[in-house]
């Protein structure tokens, strides 16, 4: 038996540890500190129908137990992505692979869904409506309730593999968003994505971050994730990845008892770029620490009665 | 290839106002074969500050497995790093990115070594090795003002070292451009390391030389993985072709990238 | 000329330093520490109109640079705090009080408002729609642009000094909120109270705060409080008080440059409980170094045109 | 009073499985009178822990301007105030609290003192100071097991000493409670410190006892401003009127809060 199996909609996870978009761009640099047939998944960076440059620089600022990003979706454009990016992924791992896809209208949302979902190592979508560094678009679709909800249908029509869709936390009623998001059909979501923040310089007193705001990660906004992820999979019945400045085994524990799945690991690869290994080595001692037999054990373990 | 270790601290002092030498030790070292590369340095455990700081790599010596870096205290990552004591350890990530061209000058061709502040540790290594080769070196170095002078002499031991200063306090008053005109340096080679306003004023002062530069960004993942410190190319200003400062680079041919 | 000094409604400040609501108490216990006279001024715990002993133990948790609270509002009552607590400040200093003003429905803002205001030492309200720690009241008036309209003018209509509207940052849509706030009357925003955030224990999988969630304060905040800072002062015209995770003089200028007109010292408190005299202290000197005559010319300067 | 000083480490070792002991000097200690007070410490610069740990006040030397704490490590704050080394600065608060009063045992009455754990180390400066009153000491000292020991000779020193641990491996088995029970022991005053459930079942056994208990809670400010750390008394169970175990305790007369 393998203690840290996890079986999600289209994904059978060898272990509940994935990096998170954006943080690890196509898994290549990464192939080149570990072997990617360590992890559990990998979700790759948000793919738009075109190539994007994103925004200016600077675009990281870090700040108190946390970092502020404005990329702006940079990447290579769907395309390249199915031409390049995800051949290599196949072709040096044999990892599911969550492909994000970000957009700034529902066509652009569905093009690309609908390609990306056709990639044989594909085997589910993150659907961005969250992304807080774009104009138009991404988080414009994560914080209507309806709008959330129409978006999915149509990408649930299109995509040959299931559907996860990524929260944003900047809202006043993520359960609202959440059920919504389930009603669309969505086999499942991710969560947290950043919080919009800012940062000034103390010399120009200007903003730090070219693009103004930027999505705060780290562990400064933990505290915010567990509790999203708490009230959520109490109130929807899909299964959450649950994200948000997990830095340890014993994040990922907290994570699984909030009600989250399985896990994703952003801005913590920057600050150790091992750190999926370690904590994907970490967790049968912990559960042995624990007293679980299997890490399955503990996902919602805050709010089920035992 | 890239490593992670922890390497132990041999030797680390102030050289300058703020600007602190410290050598490391660690089988790293071995590793580290183009000058102008960089390390990625944790300066403390736990999450104050999150993330890692670039520092280039100024000296490597392969018999000893040790590297020097010399940086300036900056804000609180800088200045936790200055605060360790030799036989502490420093969790160092290297070596990244790619070097200085050493091909790029024939023995007997002069190669000009230009530094801006912080930007000159780099220069240090390449120096060495240019030397080794037996090329001609010659050294503009600038700084802000006296008390922010380092490592003269050093450099006046591999070939000729001009110092400029700001203020003028120190060596000849004004800019490293303004030294390289009135003293009519010429040479095969243009590498520079500093300032961007620096970098640019070289580019567009010597547009039909072979020149080097070697840029900085704020960086996250430092190893190509992120986009944070992507910059435009020449070739292509508004569209999606691009460079990152960690891993294509930091060092580029002048025109390569925007400035 | 006092280069600290700034004039907001109701409130002349000697320096715009002041500790935050729940953080000081009623001044007393700092009173053993320092001087109260040194500071801008002192914002005194949420007051109901009947007692409250607030939530069940353990009410604190601490997380990374921040700390959850779910205190919920225990204070002595309306009563008791305008026969004993406001007198006791009032004979130990001269500093202008704010009263932080909570409750459970419009009548009990009212109530306390009304009452409240006619301290002699009460130069403003603040009132509290934002505490994120009960069940009923407190956040419920702070997420609904309408409800808090409405609230704020039967507010103003008792309250005999200007009232501060506390926003939580807990929603979609800051400047929705501040706009409705401002069309009802306020006269100044406080801003931002703490995020709702969760900690669970990793021994017994369950929240450690006994009310399970509970505000997230501290240096963790900082970047969503400037954001909001500085994206509410370009859209409103009455003045900021601007607090969240303020550590230093310098975080004390970003917020300034941000948009806030004077800041509030929370939770930085418990770490040093001689904070707000040390950047007292430091400010003129912080002052010099940046080059402002006068600590007003940082104000808003991150979008101000010069 | 209270006073914010950067004290010094004078001393600093491991006594047992997990706990230290750390000795400290500063003009703080000239204000430390009631034993059973304590301090509430920075264990680093900077937000990372963020809040202050608060450690009772196990002895105190004037003459010498020392004071000392005893700890486990228990999680990040603890573990890395373990790790600082002699001459470094602790920022210290305090002290804080109302202690254990002594004016309530007689002279040639006899005090029993009851520990559990890292409720122990208070009751060594209560002990020495009702020795020196001439008041006959009994100690009922509970641990976790045999290496959790500590201070057993001291205690020995000032009278009667039992140890229980939980596990057996040391003294007598069980716990404290099942001790004063065996062992027959009598006594006018009880001061106890130690768990909830060790200081219940004490309330509980002697419910006409001079009985007098030391509490813990959760803390941020530790000077009674922040509500944090309040208890309800047991005349208003659910009434507005509270303890502060920070600022009216951590000591509080049986009966007097509910536990
Ligand atoms: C490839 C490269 C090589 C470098 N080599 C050297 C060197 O040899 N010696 C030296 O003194 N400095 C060097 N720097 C600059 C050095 O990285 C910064 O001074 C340092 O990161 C500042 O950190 P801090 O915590 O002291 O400052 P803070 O201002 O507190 O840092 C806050 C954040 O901004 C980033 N940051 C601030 N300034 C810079 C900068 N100039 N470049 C990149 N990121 C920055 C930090 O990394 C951090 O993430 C190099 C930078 C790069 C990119
Ligand atoms: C009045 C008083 C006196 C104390 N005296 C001693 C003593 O002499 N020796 C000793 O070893 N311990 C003592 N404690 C307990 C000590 O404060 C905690 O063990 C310590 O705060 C744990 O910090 P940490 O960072 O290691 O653990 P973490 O679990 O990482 O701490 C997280 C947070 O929870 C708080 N916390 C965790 N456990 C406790 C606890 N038991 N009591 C209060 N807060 C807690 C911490 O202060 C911190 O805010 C005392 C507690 C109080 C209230
Ligand atoms: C540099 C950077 C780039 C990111 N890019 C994306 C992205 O392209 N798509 C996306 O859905 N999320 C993106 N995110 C958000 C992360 O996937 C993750 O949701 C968030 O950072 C919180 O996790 P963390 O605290 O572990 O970093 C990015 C985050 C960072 C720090
Ligand atoms: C222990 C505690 C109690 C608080 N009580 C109140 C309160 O009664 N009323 C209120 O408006 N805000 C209350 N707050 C919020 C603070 O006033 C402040 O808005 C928030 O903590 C952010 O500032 P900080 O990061 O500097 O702490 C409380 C905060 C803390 C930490
Ligand atoms: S720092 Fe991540 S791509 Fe360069
Ligand atoms: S810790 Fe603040 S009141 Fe006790």
């Amino acid at each position: 038996m393998n203690r840290l199996q996890v079986e999600l909609p289209g994904l059978s996870l060898k272990n509940p540890i994935m990096p998170a978009s954006g943080c690890f761009g196509f898994g290549r640099e990464y192939s080149r500190l570990y072997d990617l047939n360590i992890l559990g998944a990998i979700m790759i960076k948000a793919t738009t129908p075109k190539p994007r440059l994103g925004n200016p620089l600077p675009r990281v600022a870090e700040t108190e137990a946390g970092m502020l990003n404005s990329i702006g979706l940079q990447n290579p454009g769907l395309d390249k992505v199915m031409e390049e990016e995800l051949p290599w992924l196949e072709k040096h791992c044999s990892v599911p692979i969550i492909a994000n896809v970000a957009g700034f209208s529902e066509e652009d949302y569905v093009e690309v869904a609908g390609k990306i979902s056709t990639a044989p190592n594909v085997r589910a979508i993150e659907l961005n409506i969250s992304c807080p560094n774009v104009k138009t678009g991404g988080i414009a679709f994560g914080t209507q309730p309806e709008v959330a909800h129409n978006l999915i249908r149509k990408v649930k029509k299109v995509s040959r593999v299931p559907v996860y869709v990524k929260l944003s936390p900047n809202v006043t009623n993520i359960v609202d968003i959440a059920k919504a998001v389930e009603a669309g059909g969505a086999d499942g979501l991710t969560m947290i994505n950043t919080l919009i923040g800012m940062k000034l310089d103390l010399k120009t007193a200007k903003p730090i971050l070219a693009n103004k705001t930027g999505g705060l990660s780290g562990p400064a906004i933990k505290p915010v994730a567990i509790r999203m992820i708490y009230e959520v999979s109490q109130q929807v019945s899909i299964p959450i990845i649950g994200m948000g400045g997990i830095c340890c085994a014993e994040d990922v524990i907290e994570f699984l008892y909030a009600g989250a799945s399985a896990v994703a690991i952003g801005s913590a690869n920057f600050a150790d770029p091992y750190i999926c290994p370690s904590i994907i080595d970490r967790l049968p001692g912990l559960l042995d620490e624990l007293g679980f037999n299997h890490i399955t054990e503990c996902i919602g373990r805050s709010w089920k009665t035992q | 290839m890239i490593q992670k270790e922890m390497c132990t601290i041999t030797n680390h002092q102030q050289i300058a106002s703020n600007i602190f030498e410290m050598t490391l030790q660690g089988d790293i070292v071995l590793l580290m074969d183009e000058p102008g590369q960089f390390v990625h340095l944790k300066v403390s455990e736990g999450i104050d500050p999150l993330l890692r700081r670039p520092i280039s790599i100024s000296s490597v010596n392969k018999e000893s497995r040790q590297f020097t870096i010399i940086y300036r205290v900056q804000g609180r990552g800088t200045a936790l790093l200055s605060k360790k004591r030799t036989g502490d350890v420093v969790d160092v990530l290297g070596p990244l990115g790619n070097g200085f061209p050493l091909d790029e000058t024939g023995p007997n061709e002069t190669a000009l070594l230009v530094g801006g502040g912080i930007g000159i540790p780099p220069l240090y290594e390449l120096s060495c090795r240019l030397v080794s080769k037996g090329i001609k070196v010659v050294h503009v170095l600038g700084f802000a003002s006296k008390d922010a002078v380092f490592y003269e002499e050093k450099f006046m031991k591999l070939g000729t070292t001009y110092i400029a200063t700001a203020d003028g306090s120190y060596g000849r008053k004004g800019l490293v451009t303004d030294v390289i005109e009135t003293e009519g340096i010429s040479f095969d080679t243009l590498y520079a390391c500093g300032p961007i306003p620096m970098l640019k004023a070289l580019e567009d002062k010597f547009p039909d030389k072979k020149v080097f530069i070697s840029m900085e960004e704020r960086m996250c993942c430092g190893i190509g993985a992120c986009y944070a410190c992507v910059c435009h190319t020449k070739f292509d200003k508004e569209g999606s072709s691009y460079k990152k400062v960690c891993s294509d680079g930091p060092v580029f041919r002048a025109g390569e990238v925007i400035l």
